[in-house]
């Protein structure tokens, strides 16, 4: 019998071959870290602790009656840790997110020993070229949850870093500590400070360009900042790599629903953010 | 030894389940095996390039998702070339979903798309049809019956109708598409509908009006299953808000010979096969020899049905 | 200040909120004063005496609920005799529901209730039409625009078309009834829909079918609401799934210049009232003088607006 | 201007004159009393504590994502107590419940300290004749809860019970407590004794006839009770209530789903469980 054969072989968890799972984790902590952003620290399977820097899981966020969130949030992997031997658990998954919504509102209810099933190591993450030597992250708002796993993938490939996090105001710049920790160079830009100007961010940028310590630029979290960096990438022929969001429902690739405009191989397409992205390269995307 | 096979106008699947047209696609192979699944169902393609609808494509409401991603497609030629294959990498028998804007692509689409690969052809006239001002086919007996007849002349495929909830005359619809040749019927896409934010007060789909999918809906199908599953001799296979196995049983209790899981997928790409486990181990719990054996057995006393008179 | 008055075809209310048909009686005195709400609305009353359906009569699902009552009804004269004081004793307009079997019928039943104590005649045209089988008047243009002239031509009260959800032609409908005569449009009625017992295999209502409502159909009515007010001159007065302030909101944005509340009256008999407030909060908040500013203000682009193709 | 009229000179919470009220509650204590029932005590507003005995509300139930119930869901009154002082509350409003489904499973979910929305008092309750001095209450299953607090209705009243008490088995028999601490005299009657049959609690019923100790009869809980004391009772002209269940949506008599077939003046009537009744005469109801 087909169907007979079919539960006896195999369980509904897929086995290790797979390159993503529903992992179900169960919550460290969650915690603010400021007025606005929150941390949370998972203890995931092993599916979940492939993911690398720029992927993102795709977050089942159950709503409570009166507040419900039908689809799941998608959010990119903060940081990863394995195990210390201390639990079951395979090791640790991070993530540091704004709340907006029903999702994240849901999101920061969790408590800990409480299970949350997040779907992933999911999309394309960011790649260094075994040229650089050097390279420029700026990263704005929740842009900088994303860049942070970049910073330590830089420092294990021996790159340099210049960090530019751009925020509201001060209290509300995060990662910086994860980003010192690697060794990179921070410079904060906020708003009330007058200092986050995209002229002043071209003026850092550039400043480290001329140094020659620019060989490639990542961005995420403003599309302010995109297009700065998308002109001067095409006017210094530097190289780089953008993340970018989009409202997504399946993040498998399957619904079509996530795209943005990119131009790649002479023509102008529809890329799905959570297949062909969320990281695409710097002049790729149509920014607006 | 539960038998979990169901026969489908011609076609035998290893058991009912299978995916929605448009909620799946072998990208899914990176979290579950679909050679698990009873078919596999394309996402509807169309004759030329069509771009789909502007961003945003979804929005949530009440148990439900809006979607209206606007049928992007490669065109045919890019479905038969580069899609297909992708498809054939697996072993259920594969469903080609398409769409046409007018009854003549439709016949050239599905002329074009009757190839060995293609098990069966799911045609979806829930698509709007230029000819009728953009009125879907399956709204309206008379253009299902057209539309499915010039079809059906010109492939030996199975053919499945992907019928509209959008029409107050499901039953006469099923009809229609049954006497026009069709094999079998998907009952249904989804539902118009639209949401606007009020803070910004602009819809919340960039094509203002999507169609609504998920358990919202589920109550309106299984009515539409019901309806159809009685008007027509040919099998019928459920589709709106399935979320788990005991859904699944209410559909084939409605009538329906096989489902197709839709909206669920995005919430757990697992779900599909924990459903196929779930039947099987209810049907031997329950004595259930085959899963057939759900179908149509709805008990209603033929005295209870009254006109459709709520309220 | 803020004026939460609205203009509907003839009749001022004091505010845009009322009870949906059905869902609403006097008895709600025991729990709220319903001279707070902009009108009344009695349940759907037939020329003769209707026993209802079997029970049960009510169901729930996801995010909704199903209903078949049956319009029990003592009939047109008890109807004026006695529940129509009840009402009464209440100071906001008085709109009187009524249902018929046939259009004769209907004739016969808004001359009856055009009486002085009824300030409007809501013409449930959603019910089944035995002269065409049973189905309902409303699911056609023609049935709609049929009844609607004959209606209008016995009775100078203002006249509420109560539309019906299970159609595919909605705005035609609408523009039938406008043509036949209405005064303003009531969209709209249940979804026709169906649940059964798995574990029994019987159908979760008496009747076997019945309507659905609550805030699963919300984005569908949302979305005919739309199509509606784009078609007619008339008021349309938006129902379906309203929870609270802001799906009032998101409604008359779509384009409906008063709400009706029904299921969620069971669920919080108070419910009106809060809304009755926020809405009055939400526009001092936001600088907005008169609630009426929100019909209609929905922003769509003419280039947005594609074929209802989604998918 | 009418609407600012509205809602400066009125809150949405009724004031006294209103019969009935969305009564949000404190949880004070919900603890299973055997395998099938729960016992939920509610710190609660003064309109709760004007129910009678034999009046129900109707109760918000929040399910959760997942195992939702979205209507709510009628309870009898199971005991009322006014306020000890200790707290802010009037008074006390317990119920005595069997978790069956979503609605129920929600309520044995209500932690001590949260919130309860229970709509009521509604419904008809008992009522004694002020001749009667000696009844008898036969009960089963939930009906017992829906009983008891008519025995302290007939303490108070100085009417004299006994009280059949039917159940499964000996360990699900309930508010025996209730019905001996206001001094009845309580005979328990189970299905695994073989002492529940109908032909049994017929014996005992007739029994107390013949002693000149059942001037009425109530019950609730079983159909076929029901029918054996309108057979009783039809035959030894004695008056009697019951308290029926049906499936209800509004609670308030607004939406008729409710209907019970009654015989009432001469008449079969479809009569409102939640408004004509739950309690009705004995003789009344249509039974199957
Ligand atoms: C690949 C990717 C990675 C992300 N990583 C992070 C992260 O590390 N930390 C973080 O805080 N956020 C991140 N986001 C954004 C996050 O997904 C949204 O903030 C979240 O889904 C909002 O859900 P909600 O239910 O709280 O808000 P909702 O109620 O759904 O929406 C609130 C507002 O946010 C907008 N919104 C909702 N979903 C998205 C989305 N997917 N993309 C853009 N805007 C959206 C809505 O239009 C609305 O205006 C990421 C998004 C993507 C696509
Ligand atoms: C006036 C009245 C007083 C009641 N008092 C009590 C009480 O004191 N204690 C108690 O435990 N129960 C009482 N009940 C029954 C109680 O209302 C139901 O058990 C409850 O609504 C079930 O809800 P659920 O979501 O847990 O189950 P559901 O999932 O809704 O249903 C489970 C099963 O119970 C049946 N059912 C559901 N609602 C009702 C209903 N209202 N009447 C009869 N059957 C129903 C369903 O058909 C189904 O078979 C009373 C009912 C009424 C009408
Ligand atoms: C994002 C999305 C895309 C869809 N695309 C198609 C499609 O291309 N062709 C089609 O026939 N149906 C399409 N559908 C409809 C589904 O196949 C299915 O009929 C509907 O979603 C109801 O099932 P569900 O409630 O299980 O999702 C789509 C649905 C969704 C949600
Ligand atoms: C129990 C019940 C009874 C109803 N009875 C009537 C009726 O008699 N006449 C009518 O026109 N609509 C009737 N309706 C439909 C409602 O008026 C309303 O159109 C529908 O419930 C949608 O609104 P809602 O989602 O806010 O409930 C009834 C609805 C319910 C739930
Ligand atoms: S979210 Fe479904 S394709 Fe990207
Ligand atoms: S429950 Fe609505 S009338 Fe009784």
């Amino acid at each position: 019998m087909t169907a007979t054969a079919n539960s006896d072989s195999m369980a509904a968890t897929p086995p290790a071959p797979f390159a993503a799972a529903e992992n179900v984790c169960t919550v460290v902590s969650n915690h603010p870290v400021n007025a606005r952003y929150n941390h949370l620290v998972l203890a995931a399977p092993p599916t979940a602790l492939t993911a690398r820097p720029g992927q993102f899981f795709h977050l089942l966020c159950e709503g409570v009656p009166g507040d419900p969130a039908f689809l799941r949030r998608p959010m990119s992997v903060y940081r990863l840790r394995p195990a210390d031997g201390a639990d079951g658990a395979s090791g640790i998954v991070e993530f540091l997110y704004k709340v907006v919504g029903a999702g994240t509102r849901a999101m920061a209810r969790l408590e800990p020993g409480g299970s949350f099933n997040i779907l992933g190591p999911l999309g394309q993450g960011f790649h260094l070229d075994p040229g650089w030597r050097h390279v420029v992250i700026v990263a704005r708002g929740v842009g900088l949850a994303t860049l942070a796993p970049l910073a330590d993938m830089c420092r294990r490939a021996g790159v340099g870093i210049g960090a530019i996090l751009s925020a509201q105001s001060p209290e509300l710049i995060m990662a910086e500590d994860v980003m010192e920790a690697v060794g990179a160079e921070v410079v904060r830009v906020t708003d009330t400070e007058g200092t986050s100007t995209v002229a002043n961010v071209e003026r850092l940028v550039r400043g480290r360009i001329a140094e020659g310590r620019a060989d490639a630029l990542f961005t995420c979290g403003s599309n302010r900042l995109l297009m700065l960096l998308q002109k001067i990438a095409r006017q210094e022929g530097i190289p780089g790599q953008v993340a970018l969001e989009q409202q997504m429902a399946c993040g498998l690739g399957m619904c079509v629903c996530c795209v943005r405009q990119v131009r790649r191989g002479g023509q102008t397409l529809d890329l799905r953010v959570c297949r062909e992205g969320p990281v695409f390269e710097l002049e790729e995307p149509v920014s607006w | 030894m539960v038998d979990l096979s169901v026969q489908l106008g011609g076609l035998t699947l290893a058991n009912p389940i299978m995916p929605a047209s448009g909620t799946f696609s072998p990208d899914i192979a990176d979290v579950i095996d679909p050679n698990r699944l009873g078919a596999l169902v394309t996402k509807s393609t169309t004759l030329g390039f069509r771009a789909g609808n502007p961003t945003p494509r979804v929005s949530e409401t009440a148990d439900g998702m809006l979607n209206s991603i606007g049928l992007p497609s490669q065109g045919i030629d890019a479905f038969i070339g580069e899609v297909i294959p992708k498809y054939r990498r697996f072993t259920p028998p594969l469903v080609a979903s398409v769409s046409a804007d007018t009854p003549d692509e439709f016949v050239t689409i599905c002329e074009k798309v009757s190839i060995p690969a293609v098990d069966a052809i799911e045609v979806n006239i829930s698509c709007p049809n230029l000819e009728e001002g953009g009125r879907a086919y399956a709204m309206r007996a008379e253009s299902t019956l057209s539309v499915m007849r010039r079809v059906r002349a010109c492939s030996d495929k199975p053919l499945w109708a992907k019928l509209t909830p959008n029409t107050g005359e499901i039953a006469n619809v099923a009809r229609a598409a049954e006497e026009g040749g069709a094999d079998a019927l998907v009952v249904a896409n989804t539902v118009l509908a639209m949401a606007i934010d009020t803070e910004t007060r602009r819809p919340r789909l960039g094509n203002v009006m999507g169609g609504l999918s998920g358990p919202a809906i589920k109550p309106i199908v299984v009515g539409m299953v019901y309806q159809s599953a009685k008007a027509v001799g040919i099998p019928v296979i459920g589709c709106g808000g399935i979320m788990g196995t005991d859904d699944v049983v209410e559909y084939m209790l409605a009538g329906a010979a096989a489902v197709q899981v839709g909206t669920k997928t995005f919430l757990n790409p697992t779900a599909m096969l924990t459903i196929i486990e779930e039947l099987e181990a209810l049907c031997a719990a329950k004595g259930i020899n085959s899963v057939s054996e759900f179908t149509g057995a709805v008990v209603v006393e033929p005295e209870e049905e009254g006109l459709p008179l709520f309220a």
